[in-house]
């Protein structure tokens, strides 16, 4: 087993892997830039090593400083987290040939399933289900029409070298089509110099929902079952649950998904911790999307439900070790569900808030697991993701675990910046998200109806109370610069003692 | 003493004062009542109200307070009445419109060029920050008078990006 | 079920239960003494009863005043809690005459465990084995010396009025049995003018081992397994795990242990949570030593592993539902540890430390469960119990699981009153701990080969920078009092610029 | 400038030097090395040594520091010489030893009488605290000259329950 491992990240998720590997008695690197030397990765870590400056490509993006790092500190493998360098093959090409064991898939299955189009093909190969749709462009309003026909509208028209929604057309019905071909056409023609125009099947308010997979490199490999990540915002995920409420009463449409993403991992030689991630249709068709080749943000959900600790198994299957968990003996037990707590403001479009964190009370007790990056007196830096932790929480069953979550966000407060806490008491307190009937649409149909987490009728009077307790006293004129005091604060201690 | 407060928007009044055996206070027109309120951490106040118990953590911002209590965020302005009128006078609503960078960042592009009309909820300039692209609303509708900024410019919290008139 | 809960207790525990509720949707009523107006208790409750003043008899014991706080605020049940009033028979009988239920067994079945002696008549009526002793004072060695051969030695010679140590002797071989026997006579003859003594069977260096159950108002009765309670300190638990290693490989042992157990319980017409605590010899054979009839401080071993939420059951139970788990239906997963963390000065013969919390930081990510009655800037009263929080943890084995322990124990940091981590974390890194080879006494025979926990060669180094830089700045005499700051702060900020 | 430092009992100095690039220390007769001091939170130091990341918290108590790294806690004193010299003469190990509560108490019982002779280890008085019974032990032998307290009594921090000589 590896003696030193370096963590090409930072943030929660380098945290979270630390806590792992020291648990696993190996010593951990961490690398930072100058926005990061207080962080708490850098704190934690065993060992450390500064990058360069603030912004990712001067620093968390540089491969050659992290393998001089990596080779400074005589590490022997690195974890590269998710986001940066992750899913960049060159980099895993790099850490292996610079002599490192680069923790996650071969270099040559990130590369495969890095292209859209070309995982879509591998898919198809390892008869995967994907979104039906034309491989190349239509030559004609009539092509196109037999293919809408054959797979069914409502149909969606995109342009071939398209992006960003230019030359794109949803079609409900036959008799709209040729139109709708004809300015798809010439959107497309006028914004990318290429009129070809496409077809593909609108999935209509899918589900979200991925497949954890675990390889060893002596092929072996299984499915750590599902987690559903339909609530997203900006097609960002936000809460991720494990199982999934479709899911956890068919364990034969669970196993079905796995086999698909077992099939589409072996035909990219993949091993290691990955995931497929599908569209799932209400008629419960599903059809690949892509595939994440590394650790993704949720895999706590999956951790609490099936009582594997992934960051290990990733590290031992790096290793070289064999993968001793079979298909049968896994059990998915209760319910898990994570929110991600971002920095960032509810009240003003949900617009990113760095700055200072002033206070700091985390939730604790049965059932509660939080991956934080944050601590107390922290400056939130402006120059990564805004996400301060995860906040996760387990029960025996999907109705506890929400009950747990909305008490475990009672209690978590973060002072100094704004973060999206207060929209996930409002969310999980809904009828709908209780009811389990989700899709990638959920949250942009919630916002219309979101009611404030319930409260009684006193609140605004205490609300107002306290206001005026924060107050800081009137200061005399000339006279010493006093610490801001309550005049309630006192008043509450004379009534204690009375 | 008395105070005008905003809570969420809505107006009322909070009216505290002392009693022989501690504080008591009216909020509105409601009955006089009494609290304990004890700061048991900074900003933090542990509130006692008819036997009920409250935590109420506050913090500070330009324009009121935030106070968040049990889970639920409340943005509250309180006003001695006689400083509320000389500030309000000074808080116009109508002259030009300044769209400033809510935090330091990056300008991606403006959706409008000086001399446009916009309406109220027009997309006009993209700002990235923190990973993430922003687009900031005209607040209401009028001309695009002025942008100070250009594209690719690295801006701080609070630089007027958009003047709208 | 109930609508409102009142909680007659204080500190970690009362939060515990609280958090339970507070998923359950019921409000809760928080009691407190004036020592405890600012307790997280009272912060966290939907409501709060004053009690009166500090001391516990003038407080927390006062059966008429938490009565009143039920009635004065609707609660239509009372939780205990550990300690305080929750053994107490009358409390619940009061309880359930002033028309609350209470949160536990039967008054009457308090009542019988409570005396010692009646909870081994009880036992032994069961079939229940307890530690093989005479019923009766000897008439004479000669009698004393009949049954030690029938028992085996090593005994122990009691008083039958004794305690304290009076009267009290070790006896190894049948011919020290004379003499001793008539050095224990009249040694309590002169202690409690009552020359009779009694002979019991001497348990060597036993495990303390005890089984959780759960019965309903119904006649439904489980158990959920073992707890492996030997780390003791002066006869007080600190460590506390699930499964017992001894027990973890021995399905049928825990079964027969499970079954007994709830034969006892049975006999005393038990329902609710409760706890039979057995005495167990390196043979195996296990002794009945008493029955806890409420919530144990260490139920979050049995929770982590069986997944079960114990406080949400002994409330369902207590509303009448019936237990809908069956003995079948239980399985134990992984491995559960749990440390008492207390407000005690470890190099000074741990004594308890009271005092301001001037910095607290608290471990959390995978497996890691805080239960915790502290909070930064709390002041921890002088009149209770020392006991901060407890940290458990969850992990698939029990090595990894003392790993993750050392790691929590590593995060974990209380500042401004001494606490016994640092004793925890010499603890699991203890090879004979590890082994799982645990008694009573281990922890005695560990203090002597105690080994600070590994650290590195600089670590000295380090320690002595860091009080250096904590050093205040020598102020300017009649210079302004500024706050005290650091001259490495500056050079640490000036490295990261360069 | 020069410290003497005891570590944990251990006695060693330690030297701190400015250097054009920063600072520098040493550590009784060892080499000059750099190392990088961060404040990150009161009282919490983040220190960078060769390459190396520790955690150091630091309390004040009033024979020094308490300081913490990784779980292992070091109790530190960090005298000037000069001043170390003054006061080590004021600190005299013989003499009448006066054993105090360590914290607020109340006496359960004591376990001498005065007159008694006392060896080093033996149990002095139990007092009772947090619920706890504790007893407190002789230092070093000698005869117990004065027993200033009574049984059941409440005694705070710092009061002198014997007097052994």
């Amino acid at each position: 087993m590896f003696q030193k491992i370096l963590i090409a990240n930072r943030g929660e998720i380098a945290v979270r892997i630390m806590r792992t590997l020291r648990e696993m008695g190996i010593r951990t690197v961490a690398v930072y830039s100058d926005a990061d030397r207080a962080a708490a990765h850098v704190r934690w870590a065993d060992e450390a090593f500064h990058l360069g400056p603030a912004p990712s490509r001067e620093s968390y993006l540089r491969i050659d400083r992290i393998l001089e790092a990596a080779c400074a500190h005589g590490a022997e493998a690195i974890h590269p987290g998710y986001g940066f360098l992750s899913e960049n093959a060159e980099f895993a090409a790099a850490c292996e040939s610079a002599g490192f064991v680069f923790i996650g898939p071969p270099a040559d299955s990130i590369r495969k399933m890095g292209s859209k189009t070309a995982a879509r093909e591998l898919a198809i190969a390892a008869g995967v289900p994907v979104v039906p749709g034309m491989r190349d462009g239509a030559k004609s309003p009539a092509e196109a029409g037999v293919f809408a026909r054959t797979c069914g509208y409502p149909v969606l028209l995109k342009a071939v070298a398209g992006g960003g929604g230019k030359g794109m057309r949803r079609v409900d019905r036959d008799e709209d089509l040729e139109g709708a071909f004809r300015d798809a056409s010439s959107e497309a023609g006028r914004a990318f110099g290429d009129a070809s125009v496409y077809i593909e099947k609108l999935i209509e308010n899918p589900r979200h929902i991925e497949i954890q997979l675990l390889g060893d490199k002596h092929g072996h490999m299984i499915h750590l079952g599902e987690r559903e990540c339909s609530i997203q915002r900006r097609h960002q995920k936000i809460l991720e649950e494990c199982p999934s409420p479709l899911l956890a009463s068919k364990p034969e449409m669970r196993q079905k998904m796995g086999e698909a993403a077992i099939r589409a991992a072996r035909a990219a030689g993949y091993y290691n911790a990955g995931t497929v991630e599908f569209l799932v249709e209400r008629n419960e068709n599903f059809y690949f999307l892509e595939m994440n080749t590394r650790l993704q943000v949720e895999h706590p959900v999956t951790e609490l439900v099936t009582g594997l600790d992934l960051v290990r198994w990733q590290v031992e299957i790096a290793a070289g070790e064999k993968l001793t968990i079979a298909q049968e003996d896994l059990a998915w037990q209760g319910a898990a569900i994570e929110c991600r707590v971002y920095a960032e403001d509810p009240d003003n479009q949900f617009f990113p808030s760095a700055g200072k964190i002033t206070g700091l009370h985390e939730p604790a007790g049965p059932g509660v697991r939080l991956d934080s990056g944050i601590y107390d007196g922290w400056n939130v830096p402006l120059e990564y993701d805004p996400m301060l932790a995860k906040l996760a929480v387990w029960a025996g069953t999907r109705n506890h675990a929400i009950a747990r979550m909305r008490r475990a966000i009672e209690e978590y407060h973060v002072a100094g910046v704004q973060t999206n806490l207060s929209l996930f008491a409002d969310l999980v307190s809904d009828e709908a998200f209780v009811s389990g009937d989700l899709h990638t649409g959920f949250l942009e149909e919630f916002f219309q109806r979101r009611k404030a987490y319930a409260a009684d009728a006193d609140i605004e009077a205490v609300a107002a109370l306290a206001a005026h307790a924060a107050r800081p006293l009137t200061r005399i004129e000339n006279g010493p610069a006093a610490a801001p005091a309550s005049r309630w604060k006192a008043a509450g201690r004379d009534g204690l003692l009375r | 003493m008395s105070f005008n407060v905003q809570i969420d928007g809505r107006e009322t009044t909070l009216d505290v004062r002392e009693n022989g055996a501690g504080r008591e206070f009216r909020l509105g027109s409601g009955e006089w009542r009494r609290a304990q309120v004890l700061e048991v951490e900074p900003g933090v106040f542990s509130i006692l109200l008819d036997g009920r118990s409250y935590e109420a953590r506050v913090e500070n911002a330009q324009d009121g307070a935030g106070v968040t209590i049990g889970g639920r965020r409340m943005r509250v302005e309180l006003q001695d009445p006689r400083r509320a009128n000389r500030q309000s006078a000074g808080r116009r609503t109508d002259g030009p419109l300044q769209v400033a960078a809510p935090m330091p960042g990056k300008i991606v592009r403006f959706l409008v060029a000086r001399g446009d009309e916009v309406v109220a909820g027009q997309g006009l300039v993209v700002i990235e920050a923190m990973k993430m692209q922003n687009e900031l609303k005209a607040a209401r509708p009028g001309l695009v008078a002025a942008i100070p900024v250009r594209e690719g410019e690295t801006v701080s919290a609070g630089a007027v990006l958009v003047v709208i008139e």
